[in-house]
């Protein structure tokens, strides 16, 4: 993690930026939603910043906890510069969607898809948003911290454990 | 009139359940104990019948117990005659094909046996020459097996067009492309040896090879013809759908191939008839480019000296006989063993690598074999 | 890549002047080649993929919410079962993902003992997919082989860690126990039997014609694209992504070993392989120096809010018994805060992001699957080629369904 | 086959019948492996040289339904892949038998979470289940050699002859 990039976005971003800290050596930028796009773009294009590799996308559900109840967190990577970056973006329960970030990484498709899958976050422009790990008909988002672990949705009928 | 049925009966109990059904099934235990010594395994040596085991032999029986028992199933979307009758097609010409191969020379019944000193082949002076060990005489033998063989790439891409599964579809349209590719290196590799032996009866090719090149080379076809020997081993090792060329099983993509939707009985017939090719491709290159029956210096009255030409060890006429029977089965069952063990050793062919390596480089190979062939002829004539 | 076949379809998939039409075909989930947890719907124009759609999840086992219902220790079970054939690599990621939380440094000793337990773990990880892709392409007796040359390290690794596959060796600020005294000398011998397996293999494989045709340019993963799509791992080496965490970043003691990064040119099916097998010689040399700078010492930190007393301790003394059933019942106390920990596993980077709001449970503990960005590249490397050239593709991006559905 | 087993009862021949056939089955077992998770790494090691299960005839894999005799369902089976594991169970031919390899196939394991079925014995008849996480090699041989024991005791009826 590199504290160059936090001062970078700062510098080029300053009504974008919500928040930055650092913890353990993880540099984080919260950001807003608006121009996330433009961002991301930056970071990717930037001769200085260079973030060219995709490494994670994933969400923190805060139910109860925080507000907005979602944020969505991007860890890139530099292989050029060897240094990283986590970003988050925070999203309201009401108003779960972030701008697809597909058209920047290739490699962030099915981290989309499946934020969409577990979280329930839409991702505005993906071109195949489709449930991934579960399947069509799948009901409420399971990662999310009110969905119970134990409900569950069989697709075939069950034996109740009488054999044939 | 009785007699002849009932030797040919005989003959054809003897060659083929004897020799070809017994190789066959054998060669199905083989390739598991095979497979096991190559990988350092044990192999199948737990089916009994009381203390008997018999190093896993008696898993065949098993084997064949369980699958005339096992629920034979054809789906209903199948073409239900095409899918019935399919695997007959593929197992009988298999089977059709052994008819015609000399497993020993003919026997001189009832007569003297004389043996010419120059060319030391032998003729029947008085009585009758039986041919006791191959089921039809048939003189244009060679064009008799091509005939049959041919037939059977029907079996298997009728079974995977009618089975209605597309991975058995593939598995059909592969077999057809794939068989009727190495037909052609199979029967252009034949052309030379043809013009060798001016023949195309299998026993009379048999008997040209045991005659001698420069004195006390045996003349047998992979001698003369080594280029040959080594594209029709492989065109027919291709010919019967085993590994490395068994692009239309592809167990990796394919599941099972064309019998994908073959269950019992059926799907035993699959799988026997291509151990059937096995043995019928290591009996055809034992005939035609190992010398079938033949032994070296072995003639009918005994072991000759190759350089003087003499009688060195007098043998009886019959146990002659059996010996020539015994070393055409031995050189069979080396072959049948050498298709396992390339089995075992080589990965799996790709599609077009397989069409490439057949219309590439086996084609124009045999077509050179026989051009060389030719030119050699005429330049010795 | 084909130069029998001509084209017959457009692209649309409408017939052209033959009247052909495209097949689609739906390989898996359950079928030999598909590791039966992948769906390929494909379309293809005789043997050539036109497109592949590939479908995955179908092995997906809720990790994430069982961690978050489990104590920070009782994680390691479930990071033994994503990438199954590496555990130890994700043992030894998620520790010290946990670490980094908590901010604690394990003893030297320690660093020694995962940095030789990954290793093994990541020779027998590439012995397996290098075995297991040898076996799709019919090479079966390969296959073998390097299941056996596996089967040692497993022995190795089940007198250190009581396990075969599912080792749970590594603990958070430690280890379940040091190595055994004799650990090394059975190493050694393990050692020689591998190295002589692995030229076995190559014996059958390395200038075989057949394999080489059929590895060389297919399932090309372009260096550009391969970063693009977030490729780490011996797939993007092959791709001439010179990236691999223990020389970039080096953690534990990596960075006091001497060993190279294999770089392929292609990214192709061979290449792939080539990184694998060279990695693997490469990891024997990490343990080789590992033995020797190793010396004797703890394991574990000292600090009893951590790390389990001694089975003694907690039978014979109250505090023992304390804090024993504190860690047990109530799990390792971390202080809230997120961390994302990057390690080198058996398929590249594997990261585990976790979210601690100061509880004895992980809030999230998310893992980053290296094999979730192959999967959702591999159809780049299928389309274009043909209905055998899934085979070997798909086996040397080592796709584990356990790390990639989780 | 159309055998008809019940009219001949507890006669000599049919005993001795059911016996062989019994025999043949129990060592003349294909199997389909259902593999989808980390058991299938030990079940890889069972076939392979160390463990060899082709010693009890049961090492030819068949990956058509069709053709196997002994489903192996190794590992996880989660909702979204039960209905492929029961329709791979129903395209088998009779006779057929089920082995859970695993506590994830058996019970779940301890995977007790939205996603995981609670043991394939929910979707599909079980014959052996081998406990483990994953089970070793001898267990499974252990599990191969109760199920020949099974078949061997099995009564024919007009269904298993098929």
């Amino acid at each position: 993690m590199s504290q160059y990039v936090v001062q970078r976005l700062t510098e080029r971003f300053p009504d974008q930026i919500l928040e930055t800290h650092a913890f353990r050596g993880d540099d984080t930028v919260v950001l807003k939603r608006d121009k996330l796009l433009e961002v991301l773009r930056f970071l990717k294009e930037d001769a200085g910043l260079n973030f060219d590799l995709p490494v994670d996308l994933t969400v923190v559900d805060w139910w109860r906890k925080k507000e907005p109840r979602f944020e969505v967190v991007y860890h890139l990577y530099s292989l050029g510069k060897g240094h990283r970056i986590r970003l988050k973006v925070p999203v309201d329960e009401d108003d779960a969607v972030v701008p697809s970030s597909r058209a920047v990484w290739a490699g962030f498709d099915w981290y989309e898809r499946e934020a969409w899958d577990l979280y329930g976050i839409r991702f505005e422009g993906h071109p195949n948003h489709t449930r991934i790990l579960l399947w069509e008909g799948f009901e409420g988002h399971p990662l999310r911290k009110d969905y119970p672990i134990t409900k569950r949705q069989p697709l075939t009928a069950l034996l109740d454990g009488k054999q044939e | 009139m009785l007699e002849i049925v009932l030797i040919t009966l005989a003959k054809i109990v003897g060659i083929i359940l004897v020799f070809v059904m017994v190789v066959a099934t054998l060669m199905t235990w083989a390739d598991r104990k095979q497979s096991a010594l190559i990988q350092d395994r044990v192999g199948p040596n737990r089916a009994n019948l009381g203390p008997i085991r018999a190093a896993g032999l008696i898993h065949i029986l098993a084997d064949a117990l369980k699958t005339l028992f096992k629920e034979d199933f054809a789906p209903r979307a199948a073409n239900q005659g095409l899918f019935r009758i399919a695997p007959f097609l593929a197992f009988v010409p298999a089977l059709l094909a052994f008819a015609v191969i000399p497993v020993g020379d003919t026997w001189c019944v009832g007569g003297q046996v004389s043996v010419d000193p120059n060319t030391l082949v032998e003729t029947c002076v008085s009585g009758e020459t039986r041919d006791y060990f191959r089921i039809s005489a048939l003189n244009v033998g060679l064009l008799y097996v091509f005939a049959i063989v041919s037939l059977g790439v029907y079996g298997s891409s009728i079974g995977g067009w009618a089975s209605n599964n597309k991975f058995s579809l593939i598995g059909g349209v592969r077999v057809s492309a794939q068989m009727l590719s190495y037909e052609v290196t199979m029967g252009l590799t034949l052309l030379g040896l043809l013009m060798v032996y001016q023949s195309i009866d299998l026993n009379d090719m048999v008997r040209e090879q045991g005659e001698l090149l420069f004195g006390f080379i045996p003349k047998w076809g992979i001698v003369i013809q080594p280029l040959a020997c080594v594209l029709f081993f492989t065109a027919a090792v291709a010919e019967t759908k085993r590994p490395p060329f068994d692009i239309p099983e592809a167990e990796s993509e394919l599941a099972a191939g064309y019998f994908v939707e073959y269950s019992a009985m059926k799907f035993a017939l699959f799988t026997l008839s291509e151990y059937v090719a096995s043995v019928l491709v290591a009996m055809l290159v034992t005939t035609l480019f190992l010398g079938g029956w033949q032994i070296p210096y072995l003639y009918s009255d005994g072991f000759h000296n190759p350089f003087t030409g003499e009688l060195a060890w007098s043998l009886p006429y019959t146990l002659v006989k059996i010996l020539q029977v015994g070393a055409f089965c031995a050189k069979a069952i080396f072959l049948c063993w050498l298709q396992l063990a390339l089995r075992w050793t080589l990965p799996r062919f790709r599609y077009d690598q397989l069409m490439r390596l057949g219309w590439k480089v086996m084609l124009p190979l045999s077509l050179a074999n026989l051009v060389v062939t030719a030119i050699v002829i005429l330049w010795l004539n | 890549m084909s130069e029998i076949f001509i084209e017959t379809v457009r692209d649309d998939g409408t017939p052209d002047d033959l009247g052909s039409v495209p097949m689609s075909l739906q390989m898996g989930p359950s079928h030999p080649a598909m590791h039966g947890t992948i769906k390929m719907r494909l379309r293809l124009d005789g043997e050539i993929v036109q497109k592949a759609d590939v479908e995955v999840g179908y092995l997906h086992r809720g990790f994430e919410k069982s961690c978050e219902n489990s104590t920070w220790t009782q994680v390691f079970p479930y990071t033994d079962r994503l990438n199954y054939v590496s555990p130890l690599c994700n043992n030894v990621g998620y520790a010290m993902a946990v670490e980094k939380l908590i901010g604690i440094d394990v003893p030297e000793r320690c660093k020694y003992v995962r940095m030789i337990m990954s290793e093994t773990s990541r020779v027998g990880d590439h012995l397996t997919c290098v075995g297991a892709s040898l076996m799709e392409l019919g090479a079966f007796t390969a296959f073998l082989y390097a299941i056996e040359a596996r089967e040692e390290i497993w022995r190795l690794t089940e007198e250190v860690t009581g396990a075969r596959l599912t080792h749970t060796y590594v603990r958070v600020g430690g280890l379940k126990d040091d190595l055994p005294p004799d650990f090394e000398a059975k190493y050694r011998k393990v050692e020689k039997k591998i190295r002589s397996l692995v030229d076995d293999i190559l014996l059958l494989v390395d200038r075989n014609r057949i394999f080489l045709d059929r590895m060389k340019d297919t399932g090309v993963m372009t260096r550009e694209r391969a970063i693009d799509w977030g490729f780490t791992g011996p797939c993007a080496r092959a791709s001439g992504v010179a990236y691999d965490v223990r020389k970039s970043h080096p953690y534990l003691l990596y960075d006091r070993t001497d060993f190279d990064v294999p770089v392929g040119t292609t990214g192709d099916n061979y290449d792939r392989y080539l990184v694998r097998m060279e990695e693997l010689k490469q990891s024997l040399r990490i343990i080789d120096q590992c033995f020797k700078q190793m010396k004797p010492g703890p394991v574990n930190v000292d600090d009893p809010r951590i790390v389990m007393p001694d089975r003694d301790e907690v039978y014979g003394s109250i505090e023992g018994t304390i804090q024993h059933f504190k860690i047990i019942m109530e799990g390792i106390q971390v202080p809230p805060g997120e961390v994302y920990s990057y390690t080198e596993g058996g398929n590249g980077e594997l990261g585990f992001y976790l979210v601690s709001v100061g509880e004895g449970k992980p809030y999230k503990c998310r893992v980053r699957p290296p094999c979730w960005n192959f999967m959702q590249a591999v159809h780049e490397m299928l389309e274009g080629y043909q209905i055998a050239d899934i085979v070997p593709t798909f086996g040397s991006v080592n796709m584990i369904g356990g790390e990639c559905d989780r | 086959m159309g055998l008809d087993t019940t009219s001949m009862g507890g006669s000599f021949v049919g005993t001795k019948l059911t016996e062989a056939i019994n025999w043949a089955r129990k060592y003349s077992l294909f199997q389909y492996p259902f593999v989808t998770a980390c058991c299938g790494m030990e079940f890889m090691a069972t076939a392979c040289s160390h463990y060899d299960i082709s010693r009890f005839g049961a090492e030819i894999p068949r990956f058509s339904p069709r053709q196997a005799d002994l489903l192996f369902v190794v590992g996880t089976v989660s909702h979204k892949l039960a209905p492929v594991l029961k329709k791979v169970y129903e395209q088998m031919c009779d006779p057929k038998w089920v082995v859970s390899f695993g506590a994830c196939a058996s019970s779940g394991g301890f995977y007790d979470n939205y996603c995981t079925v609670q043991g394939i014995d929910t979707i599909i008849p079980v014959d052996v289940y081998i406990p483990g996480c994953p089970p070793r090699p001898e267990a499974v041989l252990d599990a191969l050699m109760l199920l020949q024991e099974k078949i061997q005791n099995a009564q024919l009826d007009r269904r298993s002859v098929g």
